[in-house]
């Protein structure tokens, strides 16, 4: 997931009504049938396996949910962009005659794709895409992703930074879409919060040791480092603790947030804090344990919950479309999601389905946020946890942003 | 200080659903009890910084609001400078804005240049040191049997992923846990040569053939780690321990140390291996031509047995100091310094075991001082464009030798 | 299981744009290292330059494609030229490490956030087609028959890819069986030997060079035709990938890298389908679908061991050769 | 001197226990190529046998052959009546063979003093003496025992590559073209020094271009022509039979 | 595959090639090449240092000298292949200091390499086609036009077919030089360099591993070439071949020629018996008597 973010719309209010499509009531017979792409193999394989689940488990409940529509999911491997196993997948895919395929986790490797699923008219539907430049793509209207926006979190992340009265800022950040957007965006919060950020070492995925940055950052002495990164601030935090910085000034973002109890010593990041998107787990019940159902050895949850939502949503634009043409899809995908601005909250596939048999317009909102979409397809908004460590390495929910 | 970052003063909290926050501070000191007051559409609120310098002011609507810092309450001396203590603040997207007043100079003790530069001198002489444990295995692979073997980085990851089995999956002590891996190690060195390298040498397959079938085994090899510890990174016992042991500028830890150490030694034994040892002198004669060293009494496929045990067994052991240096196991790890090993053995002079040391140092090196001026992206580019350049002046390596002609 | 499905796929692999512009890339490797004996390890270097050098021009510039082809043949005989200078003196073996290095170093430079606003840094660059796209004389549309049924974009640019394939291979087998390919064959075997027999060995070895790499970019600019440029995809397993083509095909042939791409993707393509629809069917239970993923690359491993091993020559190599080689 | 037929039978049967007995060898390089044709060969223990003929005849890979280097399609290879066919090389320095060939018969990167320790590899205890003997035959080599094989004149390879072969103290050696590239001088020193070190015992086989000096010294020559033993008699009968100059030895160096 | 040899009427021996008395660096009549102050060390060994010598025009120089006298180290150096220390040295009037190998050889001085270098995975034939000098078809562009290039081709090949005739190589032809016998392979390295008719042929031990008879027919080839205006430099440790063909012979020792003149002469030259020849040089080194092994012995001590 990437991304050098899109600038939503400044849009809580919603679009004007009236351009949303009648809903048929009625029964619906549907079977639709839903591709993934997400990382099996290659370097973001750590990415593939909550995201799965995610899809998995929104497949079971739509079904177990029975009201005339079934899904069928067919997952392939998206790789990653040195390998180019995405665009075998896709193939394999288009041939199934899926109606849309959910992926990839990278844009670098969706963007390998776009032209070739959008030209067989079939929704592509990102649960961590970030990159802007999929909000203007030339796409059909086909293209649509749940990932939050790093505008949101980035500006949580430089505001929490900043009320917990750190002056400087380093940032050790992945050089792709995802880490300089949201480096981007968490220097804007910060500095705009009269902060300055006084280091910025960035390095490539790829890369296997992270001293050259570490003593670039610790060089300038901040008051507090942010670490986005994914998987490599596992390698990162160590090392930066283990040079002398305090283990409780860090900063970690949605993609290195992680239960560390296995990985670190004891109380290495107890008190540092995070953001993640998402909402409450309190709130969302039990959406992580039935994670853990579907696949037991689930270690994180990564997008698990976009992933999710990409497809329930996918599944009640078919339901209000009562179609499962991808392009049928498509044009009620925003609608469902609230972004014609009317319809009844729903929050699971069940209560939006019956609404639509009823013909009534919904809006969704699931484990991921409020999702809501703008015309481009973009989600507009989203709820960004707080979270802190302790002195296990787990963290815990100490608030939203 | 675990703050409650996020959690809202709950008499704002009724009250309204936007918030304006902050910190007062003076030279990094919180100061308490300074007055705020926001400011704006008609609205207007104050508050008093709480014991941490923090206060927290509710507004009704996401506008712009003047945020200005009470003068007169500051403790005696502080001063705000001229046209400082009023900021003008805007809601981005989210409900809550951060305003903070930082006062004095705000004197930050930065790391001196010069000490910078010995850090990455030092960790750079310590990267360089693992590097040639790495390339020397290589090195004498290729120096036996003109083998370019691109596998090598599965057989560095190899050593540091049996420790994480044995020593966190398995859970057994840590120095058996390295033992085992040692021996595993150098099981699959041999276990390749027996089943792989042997019957394709025998077969008389090229050398470029055999390269494309070690980077078949690397690519199969890669992905049967992947399959099996999935693509996260771990961490070894006792790998993330902080410590600190410092000389002036330069923080080590005890696995710096041990690195460093066990390289230096495992490299002088090497070298002592290849030049005063019959064996030693075998694995040279056998690189140089084959069929003579077997006409000379030298039992070819055992020597290259030999050099196989011992490349795969210091291999492992550079990927088990790989994983503390890091610090961290996966999957790719060797993958990802490969190119680095074999820039290093090239740098020195192909098949010269002092040369993979010399250009191993010189990689290091360049690795980590480079940045100092590169951006940190870039940090591969300074050693890999070294090669070039020393490459361009001594075409056979540091060390390499020139063949004469005719 | 959808056999049907399984070798439908692999068949559209058979003619894929990816895989012209593999088998041209292998093309240009055949005359670097089956014909000229240069161990080029950098072919990713000359891909990525098609790839921007396209790319940029059309992007920030809005050149037309042909200024963006020419941009890119330039850039490419440039890198050629810088590379060649201090590297073609080397032995094969410390080539093949500088060229790595050196497609490594272009690699990271387009990948750096540095120079991100010209680059895109590891974003990449997209839409850059349209031009090219306005020379689409098929008409809009999915058309074609039995697996082979694509948009009438993706028609333009495989007929586009396989046209430049045939050409190349044409060229390479004029040249070869010229006293030009003769030359060249000769300093694959010894170079002081054709030296002393008054040939200008730099220059021809810096005309293959150029040469095989000119291919090496103009498969960059195919590559990327279909879809975006992002720096990761010239990484040096994209060379090792065009290697195990070369050698699968036949490394000193014309037919061996065209043929060699063909298998390896109608493999790859084999295997995903195949090794995904087993774990669907239950018939792996041991395996999760993402060990599936992983399961295939192990398999493709394997498959570029086997191959060697049992036809080190590769496919349309010469037997004979193999009594030969060192 | 009269003899206008070649012999086909040896005119003297040596007597003696036989040590290499190559019977009725047919190997070759390529499949479906045979470059030795039912080849056979004798020789007894003591004898110097020199083996002549033209270039491609097949005299290196019949040495090769007895060695271990090219696989043997037909026939067997008898060392002291025990089969050897196609043992590997090391197997047979074991038993005392020594071996030069003709090309790449040194280890350039290692030095010359490595170079004749690789030859007593299996017997590192003797290497003092061995080295004392060998550089008192080539003194050239003494001086500069830590030079690298490879930067040495082609003269000075072939003294390293005949040194290492000397250094183990045969029992049998193979000898491929030692003398080529060497000065007149060391020429005949290294035929007298052959000629020596066979009447301490040592069997020996020879292939030479420089026919007429091998021929001198050898009890008995083979004339090898396209794979098959051709002709065989004691070196001075092949030496003086017309046909045999006719056809391999030349006139040169006898009409002047 | 043997034929038999005619011994030809000894060969006719060009003289009145120098001015003044042979002596090392004796000025010649009609020099095509010559080098003065040549000197190559490697590290504390001197392997060449020649103050001056001149080849002649149109005979056959022999170089020879014991075994590390610098002949190999000195071709590479007026060829190109090796840097000298300093010295300067010119072919036909030009001087060649700085000229690379390559642009050597197409000015007409070509050489042989005393360890061969046969391109493996060429067939003859390629390997004999790749000496012809300038070739149409070389050029990459021209090489893409068949018309330009076919005609002189083929009479390349006509050519290659004749020389590889005369080198007993007829029949291997088609073959991949690698699988060549080491002796062949020294009549492939002569008879490709003799391809491009060049001025000057430098031979680095040609005939060491050739066959004495096939030698023979060689020499009279050579002979025929000299006839055509061709010089010859070689070196050579068969003294029945330089008295039978060399005009000319020069002796290298420790890197200086310490002596030159009529190969008869020379050979008489006391030093150059004691340094080179050897004392029993043309005598007969064998006799089965038994007894003779203490003589032999006594010979070899001499010696020493
Ligand atoms: N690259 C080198 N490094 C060190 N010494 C060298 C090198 N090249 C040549 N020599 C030495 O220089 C001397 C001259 O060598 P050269 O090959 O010229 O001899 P030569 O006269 O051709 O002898 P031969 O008749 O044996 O071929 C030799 O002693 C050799 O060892
Ligand atoms: N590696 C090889 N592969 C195929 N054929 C070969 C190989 N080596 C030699 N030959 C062929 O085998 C035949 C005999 O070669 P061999 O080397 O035994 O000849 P030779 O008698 O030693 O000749 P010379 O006197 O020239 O050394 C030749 O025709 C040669 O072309
Ligand atoms: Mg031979
Ligand atoms: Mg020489």
């Amino acid at each position: 997931s990437t991304g050098g973010t899109s600038e939503p719309e400044e849009s809580e209010a919603p679009a004007e009504t009236g351009d949303a499509q009648p809903i048929e009531a009625g029964e619906r017979d549907l079977t639709l049938k839903v591709g993934t792409i997400l990382p099996q193999s290659g370097a973001l394989a750590f990415l593939g396996p909550p995201e799965e689940a995610g899809v998995a488990l929104a497949a079971q409940d739509i079904n177990d949910a029975d009201l005339g529509l079934q899904v069928e999911v067919v997952y392939r491997d998206s790789g990653d962009t040195t390998t180019d196993t995405a665009t075998v997948s896709v193939t394999d895919l288009l041939s199934q005659d899926v109606s849309a395929i959910i992926g990839a986790a990278s844009s670098g490797v969706s963007k390998t794709v776009i032209d070739q699923i959008v030209a067989a008219g079939v929704v592509q539907f990102s649960p961590a895409n970030t990159s802007a430049d999929f909000t203007n793509y030339d796409d059909n209207n086909l293209y649509w992703r749940t990932a939050p926006s790093d505008v949101l979190q980035g500006e949580v992340l430089g505001n929490l930074i900043a009320e917990d009265g750190n002056a400087t800022l380093g940032m050790i950040v992945l050089n792709d879409a995802y880490g300089t957007g949201l480096a981007q965006f968490t220097r804007d919060a910060f500095e705009a919060a009269g902060g300055e950020v006084v280091a910025e070492a960035l390095f490539n995925e790829g890369d296997s040791s992270f001293d050259a940055q570490i003593s670039e950052v610790t060089a300038a002495n901040p008051d507090a480092i942010a670490l986005i990164t994914f998987d490599q601030a596992k390698i990162i935090t160590p090392a930066l603790v283990g040079s002398g910085y305090p283990g409780d000034k860090l900063y970690f973002v949605d993609g290195n947030l992680s239960d560390y109890s296995a990985d670190f010593a004891p109380g290495l990041v107890a008190g540092s804090k995070g953001t993640l998107p998402g909402l409450d787990v309190g709130t969302l019940g039990d959406f992580t344990d039935r994670l853990l159902e579907v696949d037991p050895a689930l270690q994180d949850y990564s997008y698990a919950a976009e992933s999710y939502d990409a497809l329930v949503l996918i599944a009640l634009a078919a339901y209000a479309a009562n179609s499962v043409e991808g392009t049928d899809i498509a044009s009620y995908l925003r609608q469902v999601s609230g972004g014609s601005g009317e319809g009844e909250k729903v929050d699971t596939f069940a209560a939006g389905a019956e609404a639509l048999a009823e013909g009534n317009q919904i809006d969704y909102d699931g484990p991921s946020g409020p999702v809501t979409f703008d015309e481009n397809g973009d989600p507009t908004e989203a709820t960004i946890g707080i979270f802190q460590y302790l002195d296990d390495n787990t963290y815990e929910r100490i608030g939203d942003g | 200080m675990a703050d409650e970052g996020g959690t809202d003063d709950p008499a704002a909290e009724e009250e309204y659903e936007y918030f304006f926050t902050g910190n007062v501070q003076f030279e990094g000191e919180a100061l308490e009890g300074v007055l705020i007051t926001v400011e704006g559409n008609g609205f207007d609120a104050d508050t008093e910084t709480d014991a941490d310098g923090r206060w927290t002011i509710g507004v009704p609507e996401k506008a712009e609001y003047e945020v200005t810092l009470d003068q007169d309450t500051l403790p005696e001396g502080v001063v705000v400078l001229e046209g400082q203590d009023t900021v003008t603040a805007e809601f981005g997207l989210t409900k809550r804005k951060a305003v903070n007043f930082f006062l004095g100079e705000g004197q930050r003790v930065t790391v001196n240049y010069f000490d910078q530069v010995v850090q990455r001198v030092v960790s750079g002489l310590n990267f360089g040191l693992l590097l040639a444990l790495a390339a020397i295995g290589l090195s004498l692979i290729f120096g036996t049997t003109g083998l370019s073997n691109f596998a090598h980085a599965e057989l560095i990851t190899f050593g540091a992923l049996m420790v994480l089995t044995f020593g966190v999956n398995l859970a057994w002590p840590l120095w058996l846990a390295i033992i085992v891996a040692l021996v595993l190690s150098a099981a699959l060195g041999w276990t390749l040569d027996a089943a792989l390298w042997k019957p394709l040498r025998r077969r008389g397959v090229g050398l470029i053939q055999l390269m494309i079938v070690s980077i078949g085994l690397s690519l199969a090899l890669r992905y049967t780690y992947q399959f099996f510890y999935g693509g996260s990174t771990s961490q070894l016992p006792g790998a993330t321990l902080p410590s600190d042991i410092r000389f002036g500028a330069v923080a080590l830890s005890w696995v710096d140390l041990v690195s460093m150490g066990v390289s230096i030694v495992v490299l002088l034994a090497v070298a002592f291996f290849l030049l005063r040892t019959r064996i030693g002198k075998a694995t040279r004669a056998v690189s140089d031509n084959a069929p003579l060293a077997s006409a000379s009494g030298i039992d070819v496929d055992r020597v290259i047995r030999i050099v196989w045990v011992l490349g795969a067994l210091l291999a492992g052991l550079a990927g088990i100091l790989w994983a503390y240096f890091r610090p961290g196991v996966s999957w790719d790890m060797g993958f990802q310094i490969l190119l680095l090993v074999f820039a290093a053995v090239t740098l020195g002079g192909l098949g010269t075991a002092f040369g993979a040391l010399v250009g191993s140092l010189i990689v290091g090196l360049f690795v980590e001082v480079s940045t100092l001026w590169l951006p940190s992206d870039m940090k591969y580019v300074g050693a890999l464009v070294i090669l070039i350049v020393v490459l361009l002046f001594r075409p056979q390596g540091i060390l390499g030798r020139r063949e004469r002609i005719g | 299981m959808d056999w049907g499905a399984i070798f439908g796929n692999a068949a559209v692999e058979l003619i894929s744009p990816t895989t012209a512009a593999y088998a041209l890339a292998a093309l240009g490797l055949a005359i670097h290292f089956g014909f000229t004996g240069l161990l080029n390890f950098g072919q990713a270097g000359f891909m990525l330059l098609g790839a921007y050098g396209y790319a940029i021009p059309a992007l920030k510039l809005g050149w037309p494609w042909w200024a963006c082809l020419l941009t890119s043949l330039l850039a490419s005989v440039i890198f050629a030229l810088i590379l060649g200078i201090p590297t073609l003196r080397l032995r094969a073996d410390y080539l093949a490490i500088v060229t790595i290095a050196a497609a490594e170093v272009l690699r990271l430079t387009f990948t750096t956030n540095e120079f991100a606003p010209v680059t895109g840094s590891a974003n990449g660059l997209s839409e850059y087609q349209r031009d090219l796209l306005t020379l689409n004389p098929l008409p809009d549309g999915r058309y074609g028959f039995g697996p082979w049924v694509f948009s009438d974009r993706a028609w333009f640019f495989l007929i586009l890819g396989w046209i430049v394939v045939i050409l190349a291979a044409l060229l390479t087998w004029l040249l070869m069986r010229s006293p030009w390919g003769r030359v060249i064959k000769g300093i694959r075997e010894d170079e002081d030997a054709v030296r002393a027999l008054g040939k200008n060995v730099y220059s021809y070895k810096m005309q293959s060079l150029i040469l095989g790499g000119l291919f090496g970019t103009v498969a960059g600019i195919i590559f990327v035709m279909p879809r975006a440029v992002v720096p990761s995809y010239f990484q040096p397993t994209l060379t090792f990938f065009i290697y195990a083509i070369l050698l699968l095909g036949g490394a000193a042939t014309i037919l061996g890298p065209i043929l060699g791409s063909i298998v390896f993707w109608v493999l790859l393509s084999f295997f995903s389908g195949f090794i995904a629809r087993a774990v669907e069917a239950g018939w792996l239970p041991f395996m999760t679908q993402v060990q599936a993923g992983q399961l295939r690359f192990i398999l493709v491993g394997v498959a570029i061991m086997l191959i060697v091993v049992f036809m080190p020559q590769g496919i349309l190599g010469n037997k004979k050769e193999l009594a030969f080689v060192k | 001197m009269t003899n206008s037929e070649p012999t086909a039978s040896p005119v003297l049967e040596p007597t003696g226990d036989m040590v290499v007995e190559v019977r009725d060898v047919t190997a070759g390089y390529l499949p479906g190529v045979n470059i030795l044709n039912s080849c056979s060969l004798t020789a007894r223990e003591g004898e110097l046998i020199g083996i002549i003929g033209p270039n491609g005849a097949g005299k290196s890979t019949l040495l090769k052959s007895i060695f271990g280097l090219v696989k043997v399609r037909e026939g067997g290879i008898f060392l002291q009546g025990e089969e050897i066919t196609n043992l590997k090389a090391n197997k047979l320095v074991a038993k005392g063979v020594g071996f030069v060939p003709q090309t790449n018969n040194v280890f350039p990167s290692l030095s010359i003093q490595e170079n004749l320790e690789m030859g007593v590899f299996q017997k590192p205890k003797d290497l003092k003496h061995r080295l004392e003997f060998v550089t008192e035959i080539f003194p050239d080599l003494k001086k500069r025992l830590g030079q690298r094989a490879g930067s040495l004149s082609g003269g000075e390879r072939q003294m390293v590559a005949m040194s290492r072969a000397l250094m183990m103290g045969p029992h049998v050696l193979l000898l491929d073209e030692p003398s080529a590239g060497l000065s007149p001088v060391r020429q005949d020193e290294a035929f007298l020094r052959v000629k020596e070190i066979n009447r301490a015992g040592v069997t020996t086989i020879m292939v030479e271009q420089n026919a007429r000096r091998c021929l001198q010294i050898c009890d008995r020559g083979y004339v090898l022509d396209q794979g098959r033993d051709a002709y065989t008699g004691t070196g001075r009968d092949l030496l003086n039979d017309p046909k045999v100059i006719g056809l391999y030895l030349g006139t040169l160096g006898t009409d002047e | 595959m043997s034929s038999e040899i005619t011994p030809k009427a000894k060969p006719v021996k060009s003289t009145g090639l120098h001015v003044g008395d042979p002596a090392p660096g004796v000025k010649k009549v009609d020099p095509i090449l010559i080098a003065d102050g040549v000197k190559r060390t490697f590290g504390g060994l001197t392997a060449v240092d020649v103050e001056h010598v001149e080849i002649p025009r149109n005979a056959i120089t022999a170089l020879i000298g014991p075994n590390g006298a610098g002949k190999t180290t000195f071709f590479n150096l007026l060829t190109g292949f090796d840097k000298p220390d300093t010295g300067d040295w010119s072919f036909e009037g030009r001087s060649l200091a700085h000229i690379p190998a390559y642009r050597v050889a197409r000015m007409g001085l070509i050489r042989t390499f005393q360890l061969t270098k046969s391109l493996g995975l060429l067939s003859v034939m390629e390997n004999m086609k790749l000496g012809a000098k300038d070739q149409t078809g070389e050029n990459i562009f021209r090489g893409l036009i068949p018309s330009l290039w076919r005609k002189q081709d083929r009479e390349i090949e006509d050519k290659a077919q004749d020389l590889l005739k005369r080198f007993k190589l007829d029949a291997k032809k088609d073959d991949y030089a690698a699988s060549l016998s080491g002796g062949q392979r020294k009549l492939l390295e002569m008879a490709r360099a003799l391809m491009s008719d060049p001025t000057l042929v430098m031979l680095d031990e040609p005939m060491a591993g050739v066959n004495p008879a096939l030698t023979q027919s060689l020499l009279d080839h050579i002979l025929d070439l000299k006839a055509q205006g061709m010089t010859v430099l070689f070196v050579e440790h068969d003294m029945h071949m330089v008295r039978h063909i060399a005009d000319w012979v020069i002796v290298m020792a420790e890197g200086r020629v310490v002596a030159e003149g009529d190969p008869h002469e020379v050979m008489q030259d006391q030093a150059v018996i004691d340094a080179y020849l050897g004392a029993h040089h043309d005598t007969d080194l064998g006799s089965t008597d038994t007894g003779h092994v203490e003589a032999i012995k006594e010979l070899i001590d001499d010696e020493q």
